[in-house]
């Protein structure tokens, strides 16, 4: 396998860890979790222990404190090894919009909880159709010191084992924009939260597992006057709009990289197959059909890289909010298409077997149509890098 | 609206006759027994006069592939808001339907005849009895050209000993036809067509674990099943060739690829409807969809996919049913299976987009397990590569592209 | 090569006839005519000899009354015998316009003209881009029992050489949409008609040919207070809006049809040329990165001819312009779509020798690029479909 | 505007200076002998310090690929409205002097090594003295491996024959790098790259009818040329191994690769700057292209494209320049070619459908001369499908897909 390296020491060292906790849970591993509908607590665990929920804490708070790079690495490296999922990268979101735009009392009240295991989920999804970061209509009304918050939040990851809950509420006038928006986080044992389980799967047989191979799952979080103190409110009251913007872009960057990662895994277990299953004599990999999909898949993947790598230098470079959506989302794109792309060879190429869960290749497949639909879809993407970027009339 | 497919007032009378008469029925909510179900309405209702177009002996449903396209592509059912085609077609058992017409191809094309299957086999189905087809074998893949299940040819009877794998709705059927080698005294006899009873002594199946509605898949064992003689229907081919499939296999191979035809665009159909029900609803940016150029753009391209498609999968039925060339017959065929399929996709992709990630929800509408399905129609029952390799050889008369 | 022949007797004979006349005329002698660039003239003849200049013309008035099936499968011929060209579908566009919608008189006139061999040209673009079929600013104003006209429609083909010029103009108030449009006869001879020689043309080096392989050439005819009488009006003043719309259906009927015969040419020459070129031992047709692009175009040419052949029964169906638009524009955009996609896997299978023009294959593309674009656009084709046929909302 | 190429300071001031220089040249108005210009104005300018990244003899601008690639992506000129970039490139002559520096390539990677090759022809090339680079032959396409032309060595000098086609440039050559079979005494010795002058005695040449602009392409005719022996420059190899090419061959081609990828690159960046401002003038169905989001998609997705042709370029010619490992090289050069073209041909496409008919006319801004020479790209110098099966081959390690 092609595979150009250009990785800091750091980065290398990563790479490493997280290859050997690929090693101890592989597919089998998640794929027996999945069919016994258990989060895979074991593995997490591992993550905990070997620092990689603190990426993004700060030192002083026991992080890990990544730079962007050293994220891409780890989210690219845990993607490879089969082991990135929606999960991690909303509590590392979450533990981000902690640590950037948290008082310190925030920061100390929380961040140790994440480092040392908790899992959060960043219920930021209403309509879910990837078409407005800003389609917030949970409302949040001031009530003396405190904030009461009414209103749905759909597929939200983990929530069900979520310690809390980042949620973008509308506090301000308005249903649209980013004006009046803030941040909010409820603990998800909060009075007037009901967690409803949502059946976001690959399997369609009758016997199904609501728990995915990477241990997603997913919930609509209803909240009926959910009532919150002001300090639970991150970066200001009615100021969380840029935040969404902040944290859409971060959580896109995560989703490249892990989405890179699974195309050189894909990809790698479709060249191992195309080398050494023979059809009609020869090796199906040397049948152009099958090979020049691959090729391009491959030349995706390593664009995507490319791109995502560019998109990482981009977040130690700026702080503009739009800037960094702009990088972030076009890496996303890239990313996921390119993922789409190794998905849809490896499984051709695999013919019936593809469609095997304990193949595992088809385990990726919903799993990148939904990484092209959320935070923002790939038509939207180019919408608005077209409008934001090169200049073209918006609608 | 402007139609494609020009239909005679005979055929439309027929789907509505039929519609209507399975109105009462409902495929959504059948589980099985269509044809005898069918003829208990036909025997209530005045339309019976219609039901000989493809109940009747020489009309039989089966063998009519282009009646039962129009029946599966326009027959009654209105798409059931919030309910996947996966789930429905599954509860409508097209596979084990089609597979049953497939048996009955391979029977009908053997020595016997078609009279001598129609007397033995037709009670059966009208009894509700389904058939599955074992022609793939592990390892073999698409290569349906190598046969490795033998059948030992002792003179009272045969001795089948293989396996099968990916056979769809084994486990509901009540009839296996199998494509096996035959061998007598050592020699190598040719490749043959075998129906047997699922129930027979030495069969044995086990479970796939495959991501998709619909009908389980199974590998099958047959460890020294015993066979009578007449139980070799299709007819044998190639001797000495070194199991080389017979043109019986061949043509029934061709009816499979017809019927995923027009079961794919039925499922292709409702994906679209439920696209453009999904782009007149406005989006979180506050735009309807539908008024999108794109959009519009895409859901024009994928209706005459659609539509093409279906134009050719009717060509391939009437190809079939009339029994013309068999390049011709097989051309349209394959290409039926590979624009059916393709545009199936494309629907669902367009349908997931306008969805979002409710497209992926089971309790919604579950685009996702439409699309599944028609991915993996996309290999099953064999890939759109080897589709495209039979058109290159066979439609352009181009070099082999494998050996 | 697949060919699935569901012709009538008469319609074989017509393709008999045309493949006859391409032995006659064949590529060298259109290269020679384009290289001296004058046009074909004795293919022109022998093409009146033959009676197909009056395929759409009435039999009284010397013509072949072509049934819409006939027409299908004459000009499908055509362009499996690589004669079709727009100055012989602009030709026969007129002549339908006068057959369908002119008067006894203006039969008398003109008809027998066209069936004897005047080229006519049907000078309908001015901003060429086929978003719109009633894109018309060339204005006539009434001066009597005249009307005067003013303006400039642009890229009308072999115009020098045209005996008369239809021409869509703007009678009536307003400068957009389909009412007050009428549809006049100038002769090309009338005072203030300047004739303007445009490029437009395949090749780019510095010694080029004004005049297409296939005989066409472009001008912009520039209209300068020309006064033509009213009754060289065709249909009607101010009642051409909808002639537009169905001449427009007349000539994507037979610009769909020619393609499908460029298509089948085109894949007769890749197929030939990928059974006896060997390339690395084997038939360059027998690698898969050349065949299965071969065979999906294949595939598209054998749909078009399905849908292009439907459309053709609906010109005998029924005069709704709008449905027989709909029909005759989506016959146009599959079969303009498939000989792109032949001639694109064409000359790709050929490699260099694909841009040789003794060759071939290469002169076919500009024009197959062009057909895209005209009347109407791929892209505009199927909004309208959709909102026309679909009911999906108008922008 | 985000930026997805990071160009260090330095570079910037080196593609401002050479812009700069260049800028009173103007590379559109030039008709060859680029350096000796350049050379000149650097002389009477004060950005001369920047010219030695480029033009010293350890920093010739044909070894520095990345040096050319930023030049040509970023140099100077500002489209120009109503004239066909493939006209203009014409004027500045890339092909010719990509030729030069192929050329340069094959001679400094042979025996007598760069210094050699610096000492007698870099003289040369500051006189602006060109050169074509003769390696396909007749019957042969892309099938590069097979060499025919043979230089017989028969002690004193070689006497070659043969024939080489597609040859581009031939007519404004003033040196030849010819690609032959050495044999001594009627032995195999390999393949070798010569040097000779094109008015060498025994060499002519017949132009052929292409139907794209830029240098005209030739088949050149090799009768009993007499070259010296010196003339072999570049490293034999492949003795006895029936004709293979050898390594320097294989170097320079991705030199080729390199140099198509950056140059159709600035023919991609001018379509598409093209089509953008296009996209803002009204259409005659009364919209602005340019708010359709389809439109805005399209150019978004070329644009991108674009970059990352660019940075897959950008890649290769750091790979190229530091002799990094050839898989890393060859991976990028051929992505660089595979990805160039094809964003070229989108980019030319999308231009067209905004232009209309107005696109293929030649006195406008011709968007169809570009793409055609777009579409010329894809089939060479080598055929996109080549690039496609070097990558499965040596970047995936999948099986070779042909003999």
């Amino acid at each position: 396998m092609f595979d150009e390296t250009t990785q800091t020491e750091d980065q290398q060292m990563i790479a490493a860890a997280v290859a050997q906790i690929g090693k101890e849970f592989d597919h089998a591993y998640f794929l027996e979790q999945a069919r016994k509908e258990v989060f895979p607590d074991r593995f997490w665990n591992v993550l905990t222990e070997n620092g990689f929920l603190g990426a993004l804490a700060p030192e002083p708070h026991g992080g890990s404190g990544f730079s962007s790079g050293d994220l891409a690495a780890f989210m690219g490296s845990m993607g490879k090894a089969g082991l990135a999922s929606n999960v991690l990268i909303d509590t590392l979101v979450c533990c981000d919009a902690v640590a950037s735009f948290g008082t310190p009392e925030q920061q100390q009240q929380w961040i140790p909880d994440i480092v040392a295991g908790a899992r959060w989920t960043y219920a930021s999804l209403e309509r879910a159709d990837g078409r407005n970061l800003h389609d917030i209509t949970v409302s949040a009304v001031a009530d003396g010191d405190s904030l009461v918050i009414s209103g749905t939040k759909r597929y939200a990851v983990c929530a069900d084992s979520a310690a809390n809950i980042l949620i973008p509420v509308r506090s301000g006038a308005g249903t649209t924009g980013s004006d009046g928006i803030s941040l909010v986080v409820v603990p998800a044992e909060a009075a007037g939260v009901t967690i409803e389980p949502r059946q976001v799967n690959v399997r369609v047989q009758d016997e199904e597992e609501r728990v995915r191979v990477t241990g997603d799952s997913f919930f609509d979080v209803v909240l009926s006057d959910v009532k919150v103190a002001r300090d639970a409110v991150i970066g200001g009251i009615d100021q969380g709009g840029e935040l969404v913007t902040r944290l859409a872009a971060r959580q896109m960057l995560m989703m490249a990289s892990a989405a890179i990662g699974w195309g050189d895994r894909i990809l790698a277990m479709a060249v191992d197959y195309g080398n050494s299953r023979i059809i009609y004599e020869e090796p199906i990999g040397s049948y152009q059909a099958v090979q020049h999909p691959m090729v391009l898949a491959a030349t995706d993947v390593e664009m995507a890289k490319l791109v995502t790598g560019r998109a990482a230098v981009a977040f130690d470079e700026t702080s503009d909010a739009g800037e960094l959506l702009s990088y972030a989302s076009v890496a996303k794109y890239q990313a996921t298409e390119a993922a789409v792309a190794a998905c849809d060879i490896g499984v051709q190429c695999h013919g019936g077997s593809g469609f095997d869960r304990d193949t595992g290749i088809i385990t990726y497949w919903p799993l990148v149509l939904l990484w092209r639909i959320i935070p923002l879809c790939s038509d939207k993407i180019l919408e608005r890098f077209s409008e934001v970027e090169l200049g073209m009339p918006a609608n | 609206m402007i139609e494609f497919e020009t239909r005679t007032q005979r055929e439309k009378e027929m789907v509505e006759a039929v519609a209507g008469l399975i109105a009462g029925i409902d495929l959504r909510k059948m589980d099985g027994d269509l044809q005898s179900s069918l003829m208990q309405s036909a025997m209530k209702s005045g339309a019976a006069q219609y039901m000989d177009m493809i109940m009747s002996p020489g009309g039989l449903l089966p063998f009519k592939t282009e009646a039962l396209r129009q029946l599966i592509m326009y027959g009654g059912n209105e798409p059931v808001p919030g309910r996947s085609m996966a789930k429905t077609t599954a509860k409508a058992q097209p596979v084990k339907y089609a597979l049953t017409a497939m048996g009955m191809a391979a029977i009908s094309s053997g020595e016997g005849g078609r009279d001598a299957a129609m007397s033995r086999y037709l009670p059966e189905i009208m009894k509700g009895r389904l058939f599955c087809y074992c022609i793939t074998e592990p390892g073999a893949g698409t290569n349906t050209n190598k046969v490795s299940t033998i059948a030992v040819d002792n003179g009272d009877h045969f001795v089948m000993n293989g396996q099968k794998t990916y056979i769809s709705a084994a486990d509901t059927s009540h009839y296996m036809v199998v494509v096996a080698r035959i061998v007598k005294d050592g020699e190598e006899q040719g490749v043959g067509t075998f129906i047997m009873e699922t129930a027979t002594a030495g069969i044995s199946m086990t479970e796939l674990d495959i991501a998709v509605l619909g009908d389980k898949q199974f590998t099958i064992y047959y460890d020294d099943v015993k066979i009578p003689k007449d139980a070799l229907v299709g007819s044998k081919s190639g001797t000495k060739s070194g199991g080389k499939i017979s043109a019986s296999v061949f043509y029934t191979l061709n009816l499979e690829r017809i019927i995923v035809g027009f079961t794919t665009l039925r499922l292709c159909q409702e994906a679209l409807s439920r696209a453009m029900e999904r782009a007149a609803i406005p989006a979180s940016d506050g735009r309807v969809p539908g008024s999108d150029p794109d959009i519009k753009r895409r859901i024009a391209k994928v209706k005459l996919k659609l539509e093409q498609a279906s134009l050719a999968t009717k060509r391939a039925c009437v190809a079939y049913d009339n029994s013309e060339n068999p390049v011709v017959m097989g051309t349209f065929a394959n290409m039926a299976k590979y624009l059916s399929t393709m545009a199936a996709n494309e629907a669902c992709q367009l349908a997931l987009e306008l969805y979002g990630v409710e497209g992926l929800d089971k309790d919604k509408d579950d685009v996702g397990g439409d699309y599944l399905m028609a991915r993996l129609l996309r290999v099953a029952p064999i890939n759109n590569e080897m589709v495209l390799n039979f058109l290159g050889e066979h439609m352009l008369g181009l070099p082999k592209s494998y050996r």
